[in-house]
């Protein structure tokens, strides 16, 4: 009981729901002493999240070291306590390895419960009529997965680059290990407040949220907009350290162009987020002015224009796609050569095509607004600016088939993940072409066609990807292998379901099924391919399914695993599995390229083996017993 | 941590000034979309019921706050604790001034032009998140002149007090693009 | 350091202030006396008075230039 | 090492003529019901070919290069360290370039024609969309419609109005679809070749019952068309 009440997640979720009922009941005292009537939902509940998150990261102790250095007093060290239970977990602790894990962890659980709310919400469409939702409820399980299912992406991605990045440039932690830590416990308020949206009316308006229809929708979506507002915080916040981490922090001899293209695909990602969640930010946050304040943004009649929230909403949904798939494919780059033994193909230009995909991908945001009346002649040129993303894009896939070409492949999980999101990704690609070209997406917007081309990109280059990740690293994390016959089997259940759940999908995009609609017309005859992708839909699941028994089985009594299972040459590779607590006692010296595989005498760096008698072992907290 | 640090051979304070203009770069873009939307709004309008001596007399308090938080910003890279307090204080002073300023200009807006208008609804909302990165300001410099009562400011120890006076420069800057798009455009 | 360097940085703050001031007020004449087309006037004042902000109150230099 | 290359091509070669054949033969798209429709499906044709081809390429080189490049039990050599080729990255970097490029292009004509207005009087529609329900405006002849009516090879010029959220007018025989926003006008062209009914079905989410919002949509010929605007006007 003692150690369940110093949890720091237990005592801020105290604070914070005392918080907001404070908040809540001051603001309605205000209300009823200026003569409204005391409960008014929006000001009510936004009040109440404005006391109530301070007050719940005060609880988990995200402001503590702020707090004493304010006051003049020293500060511990970041990640200088000794202290290995599992409780680390579930507080504010500054070590990147610990942040990445529950980034990752956070975001699991957010993907499984959006992915919940998506198979009941299928099950509805598997056929014409209407079942067994309301149509609200159907309205609010699809957009609850849409922005849920986002967020999800954005921890993980945080997470993979918080664990990764670090140990890759041979750095001894991120360069704001606090402001880290205050990055990622932000976000749980945020689950919190996304979790409350379904009970607290929900939404209809989809993910993107589109005024007018959002300033009228119900509370949830409030909630919608301040947990959208918290992850984005958390996110420009943790571009900030990666960026500053990666411009700095590099160990000696690691210049740009020696850094692993994992680390440069989180270099062009930071930069995304850095530049455009602020664009996202503000758009939402009109959004809940209007609704509580009652400004007229989006308001013809007092002078607003609906067009705004879908320009400042894109500059930053178009970019961030690339914030989702940039980290997947850096995986890519870092998997396909240590399973082929061959060096990466053409490393300068893959490492400047992530470069190249951000920049251009601040560009085209208007291709989402075809058909939303922007000016006519405006359409050219994003056309334009939108068909070029194709060139670093293909540059990435062609020099990851160069490099597989004579090399010595092995399919193991990690590399049969990957190989996957490449076909994925790149269906992916070729289906957004038409999407791209303005007389095709005329007809296709808005339909399932671009369900199954973005459900392409993000599981090819995120979920994909991402498994690909936990399969590869989690020896590193954890100090035990995955379960290689789950992890196959996961894998067989998870391509099959894919394809079978979404290229119907095109299909049906084309026949007349538009996107987010509880039930169609039976006359179109699409109900039998309905049925095969909800069917469909649920091998999916079973394959998540599999891989959770996997994590957890593989976690508990896995096999233990040596430092370097895959014979990588990256540096987190040379260190023990798991790494010690401040990665590199001494600073490696990095002499080469990262991918120098088969290249006589090539070293990438030389690391002083860790091995103080003091140094205990990361990773999950559990003391190393043998 | 510094002997860490050493060991490695970072430069914390460049680490810290990196991230500050990052955060700093990055918050630009929340004003440029708050720019953005004043014109895609309403153009070039404005109403006649500005009060323009005001908003000339607080665009020039800011400008002065500016000059006080770089002369405690000097003192404090000098070691002079008095300078640095007494420039600090006034920086605060004249951060609240603005702040008045806006206050009155905000009780007139609502009387011509109300946020449920076309102009009101861009003018409270850049204003408003204007004033919110001033109070924020406010705040970092007390951090700083709290912390100065225990931690003695001088040569190779000035980060804290550098990092919110720059914050306070940035604030600053903000309002040069702000005060002209909302007051003076025509 | 030694505080014989303070006294020409402080003075250097009062000319910046000054050219911000001015620039400030040229705005405002500028905003209130034309009453059309004036906005890309204003914008190139505003860059203008930006950036000695930027440059000697900010010291945008020192992200390249650490010893300063 | 010709051997491979020479079964990578043939191979890639058989994938995209099977694919393409797919395309054609698979009936992809409903009824062509509008002028406008013929050039879209032409447009959509080339560009699923072409990616048809790219991915058998790809796949083809993915697939073989796993099965023939496999690692033999035992070997733990690592491959012929090849690090790059400028040549070849100048060529896979310039050739999709070119081939989006002209793509973009023919996108840009065939966008050209459609919004290009027809000799000749066009019909006005005003199509009003609210939650959930769509209404026609015929200001030409001074009625109102729950349905839209339009003569066969006439083209039509929809007025796109909404009174409350962002609605969008899809009729998927005729492909094109467009915005009717709060607070604006929107145009869009439609030019119908078949008569016959259709259904106009709202492509943006709008609400609780978005999924509903359908109205009926015929195309007739012009002596029952003439005869429907009598009949409407009394």
């Amino acid at each position: 009981m003692r150690t369940l009440l110093s949890l720091g997640l237990l005592k801020g979720v105290i604070a914070g729901l005392a918080g907001t009922a404070v908040g809540m009941a001051l603001t309605m005292v205000v209300r009823s002493a200026l003569g409204y009537p005391a409960w008014q939902p929006d000001q009510v509940t936004l009040a109440g999240t404005l006391v109530g998150i301070p007050a719940y990261l005060a609880g988990v102790g995200a402001f503590s070291a702020w707090w004493g250095w304010v006051l003049g007093k020293g500060i511990e060290e970041p990640g200088g306590h000794h202290f290995w239970g599992w409780t680390r977990y579930f507080g504010a602790d500054p070590n990147h390895k610990v942040i990445g894990i529950q980034y990752m962890a956070t975001s699991l659980v957010v993907i499984a419960v959006a992915g919940i709310y998506q198979l009941i919400a299928r099950l509805e469409t598997s056929q014409p009529g209407l079942q067994f939702l309301s149509p609200d409820t159907y309205n609010s399980l699809m957009s609850l997965h849409g922005i849920m299912m986002l967020g999800a992406v954005l921890l993980g991605v945080s997470g993979m680059i918080n664990y990764l990045v670090p140990l890759m440039i041979g750095a001894r932690d991120m360069a704001f290990p606090r402001l880290n830590a205050f990055s990622y416990w932000i976000t749980v308020p945020a689950v919190f407040l996304l979790l409350f949206a379904l009970p607290a009316g929900g939404f209809d308006t989809g993910w993107t949220g589109y005024p007018p229809l959002s300033t009228k929708a119900p509370l949830g979506m409030q909630l919608m907009i301040l947990a959208f507002y918290l992850v984005g915080w958390s996110s420009i916040l943790g571009g900030v350290n990666f960026l500053a981490t990666i411009m700095k922090m590099r160990a000696p001899g690691m210049g740009l162009f020696r850094m692993p293209i994992f680390v440069w695909t989180a270099l062009a990602t930071a930069f995304l987020q850095i530049v455009f969640t602020q664009f996202v930010g503000i758009a939402f946050l009109m959004v809940l002015l209007q609704r509580v304040l009652g400004l007229g943004f989006f308001d013809p009649a007092k002078g607003g224009n609906v067009l705004l929230f879908q320009h400042l909403f894109w500059l930053y949904s178009h970019p961030a796609v690339y914030i989702f798939v940039l980290p997947g494919l850096g995986v890519i780059s870092e998997i396909v050569p240590v399973f082929s033994r061959k060096p990466l193909f053409g490393y300068r230009l893959v490492a400047l095509s992530s470069f190249g995909i951000a920049l251009q991908g601040a560009i085209v945001w208007g291709h989402h607004m075809f058909t939303a009346g922007i000016e006519e002649w405006l359409r050219i040129p994003f056309m334009v600016t939108t068909m070029l993303v194709a060139v670093p894009t293909g540059v990435k896939i062609f020099s990851w088939l160069a490099t597989m070409w004579h090399g010595k492949i092995s399919l193991d999980t990690p590399m049969l993940f990957a190989l996957t999101a490449i076909a994925v990704f790149l269906v992916g690609g070729l289906t957004g072409i038409p999407n791209g070209i303005v007389p095709t997406d005329l007809y296709i917007h808005d339909t399932y066609w671009v369900v199954a081309h973005f459900h392409h990109t993000l599981f090819g280059g995120f979920v994909f990807p991402a498994m690909a990740a936990i399969y590869f690293w989690f020896p590193k994390v954890t100090g035990r292998l995955l379960n290689r016959g789950l992890g196959k089997l996961h894998w067989a259940l998870m391509t099959v379901g894919f394809f079978v759940t979404y290229e119907p999908m095109f299909w049906l995009g084309l026949n007349g099924m538009r996107r987010r609609i509880a039930d169609y017309d039976p006359a179109l005859g699409l109900g039998p391919m309905n049925t095969v992708v909800s069917v469909a839909a649920y091998v999916i699941a079973l394959s998540m399914l599999v891989f959770f028994v996997n994590l957890v089985a593989s976690a508990w009594r896995g096999t233990r695993a040596p430092a370097n299972p895959w014979r990588s040459r990256t540096l987190e590779w040379q260190l023990s599995s798991p790494p010690p607590e401040h990665n590199f006692p001494t600073p490696p010296q990095v002499l080469g390229s990262p991918y120098g595989f088969g290249i006589p005498g090539s070293v990438h760096a030389v690391v002083t083996p860790a091995g103080g008698a003091g140094e205990e072992k990361g990773g999950l907290g559990r003391v190393s017993s043998g | 941590m510094a002997a860490a640090a050493k060991t490695r051979g970072e430069d914390r304070v460049a680490i810290y000034r990196l991230g500050l203009w990052l955060f700093m770069g990055s918050e630009s873009f929340l004003f440029l979309a708050l720019l953005f939307s004043r014109f895609y709004l309403q153009g070039v309008q404005r109403p006649a019921e500005l009060n323009q001596p005001l908003g000339l007399v607080i665009s020039i308090v800011l400008l002065l706050s500016s000059l006080s938080a770089y002369r405690g910003e000097t003192c404090a890279v000098y070691g002079d604790q008095a300078g640095f307090r007494r420039n600090i204080l006034v920086t605060i002073g004249l951060g609240f001034l603005f702040l008045v300023g806006v206050g009155i200009e905000w009780s007139e807006g609502f009387h011509f032009f109300p946020p449920s208008t076309g102009f009101g609804t861009v003018f409270f909302t850049l204003t408003g998140f204007h004033a919110f990165h001033v109070l924020t300001g406010v705040l970092a410099l007390a951090a700083v002149l709290v912390r100065g009562r225990k931690v003695q400011y001088g040569p190779g120890s000035y980060w804290a007090v550098e990092g919110a006076v720059k914050y306070w420069h940035f604030v600053d800057v903000a309002w040069v693009f702000i005060y002209p798009t909302l007051y003076l455009v025509s | 350091m030694h505080k014989s360097g303070m006294k020409p940085k402080l003075r250097l703050g009062f000319v910046v202030f000054g050219v911000l001031v001015a620039i400030e007020v040229a705005e405002y004449v500028l905003g209130t006396s034309i009453q059309k087309g004036v906005w890309p006037f204003l914008a190139v004042l505003a860059v203008i008075g930006a950036w000695p902000i930027v440059n000697y109150f900010m010291h945008i230099k020192q992200l390249w230039r650490p010893e300063e | 090492m010709r051997k491979h290359w020479i079964a990578v091509i043939a191979l890639t070669i058989v994938g995209a003529a099977l694919l393409a054949l797919l395309f054609l033969k698979v009936p992809l798209v409903p009824a062509q019901a509008a002028k406008q429709a013929a050039q879209i499906d032409t447009l959509l044709t080339v560009q699923l070919a072409l990616g048809g081809a790219i991915f058998a390429l790809v796949m083809v080189f993915l697939v073989y290069s796993v099965i023939a490049f496999r690692r033999r039990p035992g070997d733990t050599d690592d491959g012929p360290p090849t690090e790059g080729n400028a040549a070849l990255e100048t060529v896979w970097t310039i050739i999709p370039l070119a081939l989006v490029l002209s793509l973009a292009t023919y996108g840009g004509i065939v966008l050209r024609d459609m919004l290009r207005p027809p000799p000749g009087q066009e019909l006005v529609v005003k199509v009003n969309a609210m939650q959930f329900a769509w209404l026609f405006e015929y200001p030409q002849y001074g009625f109102t419609s729950p349905q839209l009516r339009m003569p066969v090879d006439q083209p039509v010029l929809l007025r796109l109005a909404s009174r409350d959220v962002i609605h969008s007018f899809w009729v998927p025989e005729f492909r094109v679809k467009m915005d009717a926003v709060p607070g604006m006008e929107k145009h869009l062209r439609i030019t119908p070749t078949v008569i016959g009914n259709y259904q106009v079905q709202c492509a943006e989410l709008c609400g609780l019952l978005h999924w509903a919002m359908r109205a009926p949509v015929s195309v007739v010929d012009g002596a029952a068309f003439q005869q429907w605007i009598a009949e409407q006007r009394k």
